[in-house]
């Protein structure tokens, strides 16, 4: 999330749209409901469901799966035809006046330089116009036909009511009445909120969902703001952390990168790292990459890591694709090219698509180890249970080893939420046999793994060998030893360069956070945005200070949030070019002549002058992107791309299916279905009772929600013959399952382009053949192998499915 | 319409055993007061306070876990009760369904508690040590690893990739076990290295 | 054997029922098995009346004692209820001929005072039943029928789940009224047991005197007289 | 009484003790005490506590029926999906509290709302439950306004539920006792509130002084026909003599809508006159038929048999002559 879950109190409008944040998120949700009650906030929801967050909705419009973006551009046309911009914090935070290169442009819902046979574009046109002086051009007077602006204007165009209508099937009045909410935030005194999750993510182009959004904030000045923002709910208690430290196939910890072959030295590597300000007198932080990059590398391998070794550059693999991401991992598996696959947690069998691929990639895997502290459908992907895992285990031959693990009552240590707080916690039971912690697991596994290289050598073992592992107990290391590497210390004293003479931080000390952290190897530090949660002053993370003047809810001094403790991103653009707050009332920075103040970390050099600085000091250009030049790989702009299961054409470009550039292996081509054989628009989902595939393992939560089900409208139920609690088969070009029917008014056909009436079928994700609930069956059975084309997000959301009536599981109808 | 004539008991008879049926005066006889009306006593009653947060979702509320013994004095703990933290900002004491349960995750009869292997092609788990699965794990690995080991491409890069061997880091390990996994992993050179966010 | 037999009164006299001779006359009223049946009946009535009482009203409660405990009480007494409701029907199906409805009955009725005052004298000769014996007869039917069937409607353990709670509102207070009007039949008739001297031992020991009959029921010691010149009732 | 007492509960949100606390109120707050002729007044009347319920912030989450089972250790059955959200189906010996969905479409709007209710004890002022109890001190009132059943006193008879005018007491098929919501009266005697107020995500749920209950949901309302309910109001029924767990309605002129929510909920005349009328007149007739009976007995002649009857029938059976039926009766 840019801002927290405690600035939500803050906003005018919230917006859940590509998320269901009562049921997923309630007791963030709480933050909603103040809202409403004590600034009289409203709650606009847009779902193909009326879940439980649009219960407590002032307003809801129902949407077709998979055509966010049509709706967002839609709104961001209207806000635009209709002068609902913030233009002072449009001309000035983002780079609406930057002039866009020749040969940049779009037409029949593709942008220039597609190659159909590499399924890719050739970016290099996506880019600013350089000028002589090395600085992107500008048009600040917006007149120029390729600044972005109008470039933007132009390509929202298309998306009047009429074509939000002919896509999304909501109906133009509802549509208008939501952009009419919207529109009203482009004011300095109202702030809109949006808060997603996987509703937004789980597509083929999720990304660029997420940056429709993005758009829209930026014009109506809603970033960097008091109750604004972009906020991705984030599914897990720590899976901001594990992001954060780089537990990405093509990441390092803090956002670094892996790099990629062409990158043969750690020259060439920074070089394409420089981030020079394509503006003048911008901040540009990532300018400070190598002493990031640097510090990591002393703290993975100490001394061993030279400036004479490019500091251990070739310790790190190079990749020759983007990512191995999961979906890559499991078609290589089920090709045979993958013999090993840890899960340390997770339980891929019900979490990844197309269950059917991967039981079979499983099943051709040698060895396969699960840590977990509950029994997981993974880790028994051998054994048959019937209708339910449907396997002949004699055929199996791989090798599983289930490992248990304790779990978080048992555990020490910090987790990040989604509002970048890092919060430390304290174990309070015994865990259960022989259960341990995973820091011992896996440094048993290192361990033992480096003694054998010890002793027998083998392939590269320098890296294994050099690995700094210096622990009061190597066994087992603590929590607090970690969270300092993490932080990073001097290795040497450092001295002020202007000064040698003065000792900033004595070797062997913690570095106050990242700002000290230097390229020159005298400084070591786990992951650079953490850097300041554990320093000298102590453990940052275990702090427990609830004071919030003016109410902010930035809570400074709760617990540690990276970077610096910042809680609100950008939050210099709450200011205007004066330094002054857009909103007197909701103020978070201002300007006082010389340096910033306020209630939070200045996300902005302290003494950088208002007019001169812009807030998004990680960009090049200082200011945020509505063009996002070739950074994404399916265009600069977000454009309506249909799932690649769609019930409908795409409309702007009937031939196109799906998104160009998103990666289909070959086995997956024939995998897919069309409209006439699952003419249904199916989307899976979580229930606010249960948390994955985890609490069918607890008998309270599977007593409030304890057997499969699908839910369907009244009208579908009565075209298919289906009663409410009756039994239905539900199947798609990959599977079939089982499932007691829920009939609903909350899912209502929609009327799409052409009079085609779309049927939603929702279909939650809860059951599997272990744990106290029912036995069921697994909604991945029936979803698509394919994932987003910048990140690799699988397409959970929309893909098509046909329902009938049938006999219980088990019973041969 | 209720005419509740208040009187003392009309049969005032004491029958063998018979508690009496009409309410002697405030003292309430030491036999009756027993049973008459109770509240129960409170639960958490000296147990060990411990703040956590919840495992679950990323809002990450805080809850206090309530347990017979302090693990933290190297005591055995067994997990009596959680609730939600009133002092926490986010959650203000608040629980989910899911955080309210949270017991009943710990003390679920699904826990595991043993190491476990599965031979290939059998239809059961056969209990096992630590060290005989711990050493299995590293052999595999190891042999997995110098077998496929990617050292340089054709261009003869030093390269360093090992894609045979995938893990997946889940998402409710702490930042410190992530960084330890995260030094295990990329050291190794697994390339086919993910965790839940890309899900 | 043509000689004309005078007509045999018809006094409702029961399978079992004989005169003998001797001083005093002895009569055969009941016979060992409808004696059991009806000390069954008897016996579980004034159990059900106890327990119910107990449930009845607080200033009872204390004979949940005699059940050993509340729990206990309210556990014992459906059943019971089952008890009652089968013995009294197995008597009923014995006896119900022998209780229809006669002429004598409303001149019986008619002449209440007499019957209360013993002046047996101005009361027509009865058969084995009179109108108030008819009378108890009846309501034990009615009241026994309706609080087994509000009883089970009210039976919380097993049978709660088929009737709805407004009918088992109903039920409850049909229930408490009818146990109140069977404790006042079951009081009268015990009372006029104990009153009309020398009929407890027709349910004690199965007879009665011949003398009680002949005060009491005369027409049907003329019937048992008259069959037993005849030898025994075909 | 160990330890200093935990003062009366303003709010749910609050850390629980885990010291020895004396409960703030027991035996002597009792105002009502089922099946007991004559109990002594209380000396002190305690600030009455109540729960309300604001319809229009429930997210339909049940965190309230996982707290529920968790605070009181229950254990309800893993049932099946019988094609709704509500499980388990009904409120039952395990399950004191639900969350009831209902589908309904605004006639004026013509929007679908998702009315959702959380069911359970309303702990009426005048309880139709314990006033039905036969058993003495199962069912208890303090003067706060908890309605408690007492389990050790429980026969589980089941007068309770035919009592109760909102159909909440449930009867434990396993150990024969009833079972309901009891405003965690463990939690409010050492200056808590109940679980579920304590973990209602969205604060739908809050706990309090009855009147500081009110005064928080008038602002509740205020706030709602702000949002165009023009009827949004508080749900604190006067035919039970009001109630200690109230709702905030978004349509308080329609409470049937929200899975039928009683309209104007009162203990049934049936139950009234069954422990009322019944009962007295009952003890009266019968205890008049006893009287009556002995009375009769000692005053009234016996009627006993005479020797002149022993004569007649003795020459009845021997065959000698006896006087013959009177004519009237000849028509036998």
């Amino acid at each position: 999330m840019t801002n927290s879950w405690t600035d939500i109190r803050n906003t005018d409008l919230v917006v859940v749209m590509g998320g269901n944040a009562a049921e997923a998120h309630p007791c963030g949700f709480k933050w909603v409901t103040e809202a409403k009650a004590h600034r009289g906030a409203k709650l606009i929801v847009v779902d193909p469901r009326f879940t439980r967050t649009a219960s407590v909705a002032d307003f809801y419009a129902p949407i077709r799966q998979g055509t966010d973006i049509a709706f967002l551009l839609g709104v961001i046309n209207h806000c635009i035809r209709n002068d609902r911009v913030q233009w002072e914090y449009t001309k000035a935070f983002t780079n609406a006046s930057f002039i866009v290169k020749e040969g940049f442009g779009y037409s029949d819902g593709l942008f220039t330089g597609y190659d159909e046979e590499k399924r890719d574009y050739d970016r290099t046109n996506w880019d600013y116009e350089i000028g002589e002086d090395g600085f992107a051009r500008v048009d600040p007077t917006l007149q120029h036909p390729r600044c972005v602006w109008n470039l933007l204007k132009q390509h929202v165009a298309v998306y009047t009511p009429e074509m939000v209508q002919r896509i999304c099937g909501t109906p133009q009045d509802k549509f208008l009445r939501v952009a009419q909410m919207i529109s009203e935030c482009s004011t300095p005194t109202r702030t809109m909120t949006s808060m997603y999750a996987l509703g937004w993510t789980q597509h083929s182009h999720g990304s660029q969902n997420i940056r429709a959004m993005a758009m829209l904030q930026l014009i109506l000045g809603n970033i960097g703001v008091r109750g604004g923002g972009m906020n991705a709910l984030r599914g897990h208690s720590n899976i901001q952390g594990l992001t954060d430290l780089g537990l990405m196939s093509h990441l390092l910890t803090g956002y670094l990168n892996m790099p990629t072959e062409q990158e043969v030295d750690y020259a060439t590597y920074m070089q394409s790292r420089q981030f020079r300000p394509l503006r003048p007198g911008q901040t540009s932080y990532w300018q400070n990459y190598s002493k990031f990059f640097v510090s990591l590398q002393k703290a993975m391998w100490g001394d061993a890591a030279r400036a004479e070794n490019d500091w251990c550059y070739d310790y790190i693999s190079k990749l020759d694709v983007p990512s191995y991401d999961i979906l890559r991992m499991f078609e290589l598996m089920n090709q045979g090219r993958v013999n090993g696959y840890i899960c340390q947690g997770f339980n891929p069998l019900m979490a990844f698509p197309d269950r059917g691929k991967c039981t079979a990639a499983l099943s051709k895997l040698k060895f396969l180890v699960t840590m977990d502290p509950l029994e997981t459908e993974t880790a028994r992907f051998w054994e048959n249970h019937g209708e339910f895992n449907d396997v002949n285990p004699a055929s199996i031959r791989t090798e599983v080893i289930q490992l248990p693990t304790t779990c978080f009552a048992e555990d020490e240590g910090s987790l990040t939420n989604s509002g970048r707080w890092l919060q430390w916690f304290w174990p309070a039971a015994t865990p259960p046999g022989e259960a341990r912690k995973d820091i011992w697991i896996m440094s048993q596994i290192f361990l033992r793994m480096r003694e054998l290289y010890r002793k027998e050598g083998g392939a590269f073992p320098d890296p294994i060998l050099n690995l700094s592992w210096n622990y009061h107990d190597p066994n087992e290391p603590e929590a607090e030893e970690l969270a300092k590497e993490i932080n990073g210390r001097a290795l040497v004293d450092l001295t002020d360069p202007a000064d040698p003479s003065r000792v900033l931080v004595p070797a062997g000390k913690q570095v106050v956070n990242f700002s000290q952290l230097r390229d020159d190897g005298s400084t070591m530090c786990g992951c650079w945005i953490y850097s300041g949660c554990f320093n000298e002053a102590g453990n940052n993370m275990a702090r427990r200070g609830t004071e919030d003047p003016d109410g902010t809810g930035a809570y400074l001094n709760w617990t540690f949030a990276w970077p610096l403790n910042r809680r609100t991103l950008y939050n210099r653009a709450s200011a205007d070019l004066q330094g002054k707050p857009w909103d007197p009332s909701r103020k978070l920075l201002e300007w006082n002549g010389t340096q910033w103040t306020g209630y939070d970390v200045p996300d902005i050099g302290p003494t950088s002058r208002p007019d001169q600085v812009m807030p998004f000091i990680m960009n090049q250009e200082g200011s945020a992107r509505l063009f996002s030049r070739g950074m994404m790989r399916d265009g600069p702009f977000p454009a309506h791309m249909e799932p690649f299961e769609s019930p409908v054409p795409n409309v702007l470009n009937p031939r196109m299916r799906g998104n160009p550039v998103a990666r289909i292996f070959q086995s997956d081509v024939p995998r897919f279905g069309n409209s006439e054989e699952f003419p249904f628009a199916a989307t899976t989902y979580r229930l606010t009772e249960h948390f994955h595939y985890w609490t069918k393992h607890n008998k309270v939560n599977a007593a409030l929600q304890p057997e499969f089900f699908v839910e369907i409208s009244h009208e579908l139920a009565a075209m298919r013959g289906i009663t409410g609690g009756g039994w239905v088969r539900v199947w798609s070009k990959r599977g079939s399952v089982k499932a007691k029917a829920v009939v609903t008014r909350r899912i209502q056909p929609l009327n799409c382009d052409g009079g085609r009436v779309v049927h939603v079928v929702g279909i939650p994700i809860h059951w599997g053949f272990t744990g106290a609930a029912k036995k069921g069956h697994s909604a991945n059975t029936l979803s698509p192998f394919v994932g987003d084309a910048n990140i690799e997000t699988p397409g959970f959301k929309a893909f098509l499915v046909n329902i009938e009536p049938t006999t219980p599981p088990g019973v041969v109808s | 319409m209720n005419i509740e004539l208040s009187r003392r008991g009309l049969l005032k008879v004491a029958g063998a055993g018979v508690a009496a049926t009409s309410v002697t005066a405030m003292g309430f006889g030491e036999a009756e007061a027993a049973v008459i009306a109770h509240v129960r006593p409170l639960k958490l009653v000296n147990t060990t306070e411990t703040r956590n947060t919840c495992t679950y979702c990323s809002v990450a509320c805080g809850v206090i876990l309530y347990s017979r013994g302090d693990v933290r004095k190297g005591e055995h703990a067994e997990l009596l009760h959680v609730e939600g933290d009133a002092d926490h900002p986010t959650n203000l004491g608040t629980l989910c369904p899911k955080g309210a349960a949270l017991r009943d995750f710990v003390r679920s009869e699904t826990r595991l508690s043993f190491p476990k292997i599965r031979r290939p092609g059998s239809d059961r788990f056969e209990q096992v040590s630590w060290d005989v699965a711990l050493d299995r794990i590293a052999r595999l690995m190891k042999d997995d690893r110098d077998a496929n080991f990617i050292a340089r491409n054709q261009a003869g890069t030093a390269v360093n990739r090992w894609t045979t061997t995938g893990m997946l880091a889940a998402s409710a390990t702490t930042n410190e076990t992530a960084w330890t996994t995260f030094k295990v992993a990329k050291t190794l050179g697994i390339a086919g290295f993910d965790n839940q966010a890309r899900v | 054997m043509s000689a004309v037999v005078p007509p045999i009164p018809q006094g409702n006299a029961q399978k079992g029922d004989a005169v003998h001779p001797g001083s005093p006359v002895t009569v055969n009223r009941y016979t060992p098995m409808k004696r059991l049946n009806h000390w069954i009946t008897a016996a579980s009535l004034i159990l059900l009346a106890l327990s119910g009482l107990a449930l009845f009203t607080p200033s009872l409660f204390f004979l949940t004692g005699l059940f050993g405990g509340g729990q206990n009480t309210r556990a014992f007494h459906p059943w019971i209820g089952v008890v009652l409701f089968l013995s009294f029907f197995i008597f009923f199906f014995q006896l119900w001929k022998a209780n229809l409805p006669e002429r004598t009955d409303w001149i019986w009725l008619r002449k209440i005072k007499d019957v209360v005052g013993s002046h047996e004298e101005n009361l027509p000769e009865l058969g084995k039943y009179n109108a108030g014996q008819k009378f108890i007869f009846w309501s034990m039917t009615a009241l026994i029928l309706v609080l087994i069937v509000s009883g089970v409607m009210i039976w919380e353990q097993y049978f709660t789940q088929y009737t709805s709670i407004p009918v088992r509102r109903i039920a409850v207070l049909a229930h408490s009224i009818a146990a109140v009007l069977i404790i006042c039949v079951f009081i009268l008739h015990v009372y006029a047991a104990i009153w009309t001297r020398g009929t407890l031992r027709a349910m004690t020991r199965g007879t009665v005197t011949g003398g009680w009959a002949w005060r009491h029921h005369r027409k049907w010691l003329r019937e048992l007289a008259a069959r037993r010149k005849v030898g025994p009732a075909e | 009484m160990s330890g200093t007492m935990a003062e009366q509960p303003r709010t749910a949100v609050s850390n629980p003790p885990v010291r020895a606390l004396a409960a703030n109120f027991g035996e002597q707050d009792l105002v009502r005490r089922s099946a007991t002729g004559s109990l002594p007044a209380p000396q002190r009347q305690l600030t009455p506590v109540a729960k309300l319920i604001d319809v229009s912030k429930c997210i339909g989450c049940k965190a309230c029926q996982s707290a529920c089972i968790e605070w009181n250790d229950t254990d309800p059955a893993v049932g099946v999906n019988a094609g709704v959200y509500e499980n388990p189906h009904d409120l039952t010996d395990q399950m004191y509290t639900l969350m009831r969905f209902t589908e309904w479409v605004n006639p004026e709007t013509s929007n679908l709302e998702w009315l959702i209710r959380k069911d359970g004890c309303m702990h009426c002022a005048d309880p139709g439950c314990l006033k039905a109890c036969p058993a003495p001190g199962a069912i208890v009132q303090y003067t706060n306004g908890i309605v408690d059943f007492i389990q050790a006193n429980c026969i589980g008879c089941g007068y309770c539920v035919k009592g109760c005018p909102f159909n909440i007491p449930r009867i434990s098929q396993a150990d024969h006792r009833a079972y309901k919501c009891t405003l965690c009266s463990d939690r409010v005697a050492v200056g808590q509130g109940p679980a579920c107020a304590k973990a209602c995500p969205t604060q739908a749920i809050v706990f309090g002084t009855k009147e500081d209950m009110k005064k928080h949901a008038d602002g509740r309302i205020a706030d709602l026909k702000s949002r165009g309910f023009a009827n949004a109001g508080l749900y604190d029924p006067p035919g039970v003599g009001g109630t200690h767990v109230m709702y905030v309605l978004h349509h308080a002129d329609k409470p049937g809508i929200y899975s039928d929510l009683p309209e104007n909920p009162r203990i049934s005349p049936l139950v009234e006159t069954w422990k009322g009328m019944t009962k007295y007149v009952g003890l009266a007739v019968m205890g008049f038929a006893a009287v009556g009976s002995i009375v009769h007995g000692i005053f009234g002649r016996a009627n006993r048999v005479a020797r002149e009857d022993e004569e007649n029938a003795e020459k009845l059976v021997d065959g000698r002559p006896v006087p013959p039926p009177a004519s009237e009766e000849r028509a036998g």
